[in-house]
């Protein structure tokens, strides 16, 4: 254990003296930014506007070093490599990097939905001369409150009394409002777009006959298909034991359905791949530089 | 010698081969393009205009027939657009729309209730061509309807599969028992329970990934709430982390609700069911962290799963706890079945709650569902049966009468009943 | 040997498979890609179309499926730009004005002539999901009377005549779950017959195969879709083979097949041992 | 009183909304209702953000284990919380440049911007590549020829993995025309368009079942759990 523990506090010297060497000669690892004055037209504001610039763009005019985003670069690139390190086992940069992403991803959904939800959505339709003063200058003149907001206004509102020590109970009235809506909503939409609709695409034709001859792959097919989709419902059979006829029934939806899920599996190990080689060009590229694909 | 003349008379073919090359392929591009040489074009042809149905007489459907320059393969067309063009009885003809080539409907949906409206249709050509204009001779009228009648049918059958479920409820409450085939997922719950509790660890439940708002939750927190009453009874912690404020506050009352009724109410912790982030991934983190730490036994996870399904379930079985899944999401199932012990698909998942309640109008529910089931497959094998007869009927020419009758009963079945036209002929 | 394989800790795998994506990655070699005839269908449905047809880009996934969508996208941006289509670009995912943003950095970087509002358009996001697709096909400003900048859509000159999405000539979908293809489906080309084409995460991709080819033109799955658009892109416009960043998803598709190569072992290597042990098991 | 009103609130609010679906005036209703669900959810934010601060506050003036992890925590939250909040260095609009707010909370060079790009999006993707490693380990430990159902799972997903790229066309490339359909290729559009199509279909016709059975049991009050007690 010990030994193993020594190796890897010799691996992370190592590495860690290459990253500083080819860092300090400035061979990786750094960012550039494009630098453009911003003066809009009617306007006596100015301001300087920093786009990212590629590290071939390095000697041109209004391209220069950046400490913010050069920190940000090394930020990323050494969370990646504190996640990936939970494959060996919980360490302390992973929980480093996991107390950083809760904390920080937290914040960001509630700056997002303060900014989307409450100002964008409700402001907007509540008070929208309001907004056109201060936040939203493009709301057009003619828009109008719309009261029918206020309902969103007042849910939301009651949905804070949790926080009061007895109010609790009225939290519930927005809960159950919700509850209902989301019941009724979904209730009609499943029942038309997954259960009509479903059954319409699997009414075909078992015999098909194409240009005046027997179509047998069709036919097939199409055999195939709704044998498949009948004997996966009788699987899914609550009330009945799968006892009798309906055993192999059952039974043959079972492999269907796991033919469906080994399909899934498959199909989808393409994309995790690619996104592990995305992760990696992005570590070799854009922080290594050990390959360009810039 | 002799080897230089070969040479030369090979240079010669080369030069003469690729002349006559040269030649051909400028022929060919010499050859002015059909495109170049069109001066007019077709117009559309046979405009109808209906009131589009189903609506508060906002709408015209136009429809007309491609012009015949109008072909399928965009660079043959010499049609690369229609322009729709309406008037009133007010205004005269003003421009509406373009639609593009080989598309033979506009839906107007700027329009009033009762009032006449005309249309006219031009085909537009490359390099400008216009095609003469197309002109409806009758007016379309759009009507107000209350009720969409296209969903006639399809409130008829939500009727009947819902009043089944009813039905069966009823029946259930006044005493009638009802047998139940054994879920495997879920008689494990309690050993998975009671497994956690001999190794004097605690149970973690996972509520999805989604917001109160999509059914999958609200089915995920019924199944908290029958597997807190176990965890109560076995006086076991069970840690719920939540990715949505709001589920966090239903999980609490069906949480606190179950500790009640199983009468440890002294055994609820609040702080147990906490909300980490709604970001997907900074919740699996979040998750992952705790397993590896906390090392729960059993980890259940039940309502909708993205992504983090794999990742959750692999960490699991690192820790090697016994996990018990349950999700709606078609592509998320493979990776619970290939790395839990057990896994609810699909619609196992809705009926996870009455299983495991045992109170009989929940599972009269149930049986009230496999009645439905029943419906989808006697509409596709009726469905089916009459596709068949039709395609028979058609090749072996049975005679017309019996041919029309069986192809217009699946034309009706797929498409007034289960299709678009609903209660329209 | 076989107790040491049999109980052989995940770090190893993870390793191997680690080395399997990453050692491609540095060699940087490309596979002989073949377009298939449903990615070409795609191709040739934007290559077909006469220049200056309007579509429309609905780019809605977010960072975490970039990796393998946003090939996808940049191809199409590259393909509509080189046959000088003008290009509508909006997103139904609150993450998603990012996306649009990496694909109009490649216009303005490739492509200097394309003109901001003349010749592409950014809308950005609206909240609704569904609800907007539906608002859109009946009036565009009911729901988008600005751009993302806020300059209002009738001061540019390829929106101000246009009033809904029912007369674009192609939607392009890249998606990568809810709300995308499904939803652009059900409420904009089903109804309304727009010819539609999709590129979409490999997960997604075995539900979407039920809407091809009634509802949907084509279909791109995961980043051999976006190779195999990217190679049919060279073949048609050679010059794009002198563009690395044209070719991310042929890059990706050498890691792919070690990786594959590397499961197809481990599953047969699991299945040897889970043999082996029964037989020792039966015979002890 | 306390638990008969929400029940009569989520019924009606239900019934309401499956009858609008049938009358084209009130088409929109539903969607009308999403977004009041983002409004509310919203301020639920408020609850959750509570949560987080309790929960870490507690564990720091407890001194519990693993306290300065959730100091990190609860710096991250508020620094992220603020720089959206008050948009702190994000540039006004282009076209507003006199309104100094007009700017988007996620422009390029804010420090929200910079936290998104720099540790929201990298962490992000980070995880979600992750799955490459937990899918070899799942294949190799849980693809085990057990019983039929498994070895059925384990020969599609084979055939899937092969068909999918270079070698699987490689490898089937010798045969005859006429046996064109057992190449890796087509053999994966016909598992694909046949078999994954039945199972497909079918469990999205069992769910739609259980959520319609499920959504009648909330809006019929007999599961209301989510309710809480008294």
């Amino acid at each position: 254990m010990k030994n193993s523990s020594l190796l890897w506090l010799v691996i992370f010297l190592l590495a860690g003296g290459y990253l500083i060497f080819r860092t300090s000669h400035g061979d990786m690892g750094i960012s550039y930014v494009k630098v453009t004055t911003i003066s809009p037209e009617k306007s006596n504001v100015q301001w300087t506007q920093y786009s990212k610039a590629s590290k071939k763009e390095a000697g041109e005019e209004n391209v220069q070093f950046s400490w913010s985003r050069t920190i940000g670069l090394w930020v990323a690139a050494l969370s990646t490599l504190a996640i990936f390190s939970f494959l060996y086992g919980d360490n302390v940069f992973y929980k480093i990097s996991e107390s950083v992403f809760i904390g920080a991803s937290a914040g960001y959904a509630m700056a997002v939905g303060f900014w989307d939800g409450i100002v964008n959505l409700l402001l907007r339709n509540l008070t929208p001369g309001l907004m056109r003063e201060s936040i939203i200058p493009s709301i057009p003149k003619e828009n109008h409150a719309d009261w029918f907001f206020i309902i969103p206004l007042i849910l939301g509102v009651a949905m804070l009394a949790r926080l009061l020590p007895k109010g609790g109970w009225i939290a519930r009235w927005p809960l159950a409002f919700f509850i209902g809506a989301t019941a009724g909503f979904r209730l009609v939409v499943f029942f038309h777009a997954d259960f009509i609709i479903q059954i319409q695409s699997t009414i075909l034709p078992l015999i098909v006959f194409t240009d005046g001859s027997f179509d047998w792959q069709t036919s097939l097919k199409n055999i195939t298909i709704i044998i498949g989709v009948l004997s996966c419902l009788v699987y899914f059979f609550f009330s009945v034991e799968h006892t009798g006829i309906i055993r192999p029934i059952s039974r043959l939806g079972i492999w269907f359905l796991m033919i469906t899920f080994g399909a899934g599996f498959g199909y989808t190990v393409m994309g995790r791949i690619a996104l592990l080689a995305a992760r990696l060009e992005f570590l070799f590229s854009d922080w290594l530089w050990l390959i360009d694909v810039e | 010698m002799v080897q230089h003349s070969i040479i030369k008379s090979c240079c010669k073919s080369v030069v003469v081969i690729a002349t006559l090359l040269l030649l051909i392929t400028e022929g060919y591009s010499a050859e002015p393009s059909p495109v170049e040489k069109k001066t007019s074009i077709q117009p559309a042809k046979n405009i109808t205009i209906k009131d589009y149905p189903g609506d508060l007489g906002t709408s015209l459907i136009i429809e007309w027939e491609l012009s015949e320059d109008d072909q399928n393969d965009p660079k043959k067309s010499f049609v690369i657009a229609y322009e729709v063009y309406r008037k009133t009885e007010k205004t005269e003809y003003k421009f509406l729309s373009q639609v593009t080539y080989q598309k033979n409907f506009y839906r107007d949906q700027e329009c009033e209730p009762d009032k006449k409206y005309w249309y006219q249709v031009i085909a537009i050509g490359k390099n400008n061509l216009q095609s003469i204009p197309l002109e409806s001779l009758n007016p379309g009228i759009p009507i107000l309807q209350w009720f969409d009648s296209r969903r006639g049918w399809i409130g008829i059958l939500m009727l009947f599969s819902c009043s089944l479920v009813v039905y069966f409820i009823w029946i259930a409450r006044k005493g009638k028992k009802l047998k139940i085939r054994k879920i495997a997922g879920l008689d494990a719950v309690e050993e998975a329970v009671g497994r956690a509790t001999e190794m004097g660890s605690s149970c973690l439940f996972v509520p999805g990934i989604l917001d109160v708002n999509d059914i999958q939750t609200i089915a995920g927190i019924t199944i908290l709430s029958h597997v807190a009453e176990v965890t109560a009874e076995y006086e076991t912690d069970m840690i719920v982390p939540t990715c949505r404020s709001l589920v966090m506050t239903m999980a609490r009352e069906a949480v606190e609700t179950a500790y009640l009724s199983a009468g440890k109410p002294d055994a609820y912790n609040e702080d147990d069911i906490y909300y980490l982030t709604d970001e997907q991934f900074g919740y699996v983190a979040g998750i992952q962290g705790t397993m590896v730490r906390d090392k729960p036994a059993a980890c259940f996870y039940m309502g909708a799963f993205y992504a983090e399904s794999l990742l959750l379930a692999e960490t699991g079985n690192s820790i090697g706890a016994i996990q018990i899944a349950g999700t709606a999401m078609p592509s998320q199932l493979p990776f619970f079945v290939a790395a839990c012990d057990y896994t609810l698909i699909g619609e196992e998942l809705f009926a996870a709650s009455a299983y495991l309640s045992g109170e009989p109008d929940q599972l009269g529910s149930l049986k009230g569902q496999d009645y439905g089931k029943l419906l989808c497959a006697a509409l596709i094998i009726i469905g089916c049966t009459f596709a068949t007869l039709s395609s028979l009927a058609n090749h072996y020419q049975w005679g017309t009468g019996m041919e029309s009758s069986f192809s217009s009963i699946q034309t009706y079945v797929s498409e007034n009943i289960l299709g678009e036209k609903g209660f329209r002929p | 040997m076989f107790e040491k394989l049999n109980s052989l800790e995940s770090r190893w795998i993870f390793l191997m498979t680690f080395l399997a994506v990453g050692i491609p990655i540095l060699l940087q070699k490309s596979l002989p890609e073949k377009p298939t005839p449903m990615v070409m269908d795609v191709f040739n449905l934007v290559e077909d179309l006469p220049s200056g047809s309007l579509i429309l880009c609905s780019f809605d996934f977010d960072p975490a499926s970039a990796g393998e969508l946003q090939p996808m996208a940049a191809a199409f941006v590259r393909h509509c730009a080189l046959k000088k289509h003008k290009i509508v670009f909006m997103t139904l995912w609150p993450v998603g004005p990012p996306m649009i943003q990496n694909n109009i950095n490649i216009l303005k970087k490739e492509f200097p002539d394309y003109q901001y509002g003349e010749d592409y358009v950014n809308l950005g996001y609206r909240t609704g999901g569904e609800g907007v697709i539906k608002l859109i096909t009946t009036s565009l400003d009911k729901m988008y009377s600005e751009d993302v900048n806020g300059t209002s859509l009738k001061k540019l000159s390829l929106t101000k005549d246009l009033k809904h999405i029912q007369g674009i000539d192609l939607l392009v979908n890249i998606s990568a779950g809810t709300p995308g293809v499904i939803e652009w489906v059900q409420y904009a080309s089903t109804p309304f017959n727009i010819k539609t084409v999709v590129g979409c995460t490999g997960v997604t991709a075995p539900k979407n195969y039920t809407y091809i080819p009634k509802q949907l033109a084509g279909m791109l799955g995961a980043i051999k879709g976006a190779a195999e658009y990217e190679k049919a892109s060279i073949i048609q416009y050679p010059q794009l083979a002198e563009n690395p960043q044209a070719q991310e998803g042929l890059r990706r598709m050498a890691p792919q097949l070690v990786a594959h190569l590397l499961l197809i072992f481990l599953i047969i290597l699991g299945n040897v041992l889970h043999f082996v042990g029964r037989r020792k098991g039966l015979s002890s | 009183m306390k638990r008969t009103v929400p029940l009569i609130i989520c019924s009606l609010t239900g019934f309401i909304l499956i009858i609008s679906w049938f009358l084209p005036a009130a088409e929109s209703w539903g969607e009308k209702v999403t977004h009041w669900f983002d409004i509310v959810a919203a301020f639920a934010f408020v609850l959750g953000g509570a949560n987080l601060l309790k929960i870490h506050l507690q564990k720091i003036s407890n001194r519990r284990i693993g306290w300065g992890y959730s100091a990190v925590t609860l710096t991250a939250f508020l620094v992220t919380l603020l720089a959206g909040l008050f948009k702190i260095n994000v540039n006004p609009s282009m076209n507003y440049p006199a309104y100094s707010w007009s700017g988007n909370y996620l422009d390029e060079g804010g420090l929200l911007w910079w936290i998104y790009e720099y540790l929201f999006v990298p962490l992000s993707a980070t995880l979600f590549a992750m799955l490459a490693f937990y899918i070899t380990s799942a294949a190799f430990r849980a693809f085990r020829a057990k019983n039929i159902e498994a070895s059925i799972l384990l020969f599609t997903a084979f055939l899937i993995l092969l068909g999918r790229t270079y070698a699987g066309s490689l490898i089937t490339s010798g045969l005859p025309d006429s046996l064109a359909f057992l190449r890796f290729e087509n053999l994966t559009i016909i598992i694909m368009s046949v078999f994954n199509l039945a199972g497909s279909r079918a469990i999205t016709i069992g769910i739609a079942l259980g959520v319609v059975t499920t959504s009648l049991k909330l809006l019929l009050a007999v599961d209301r759990s989510y309710l809480g007690s008294d």
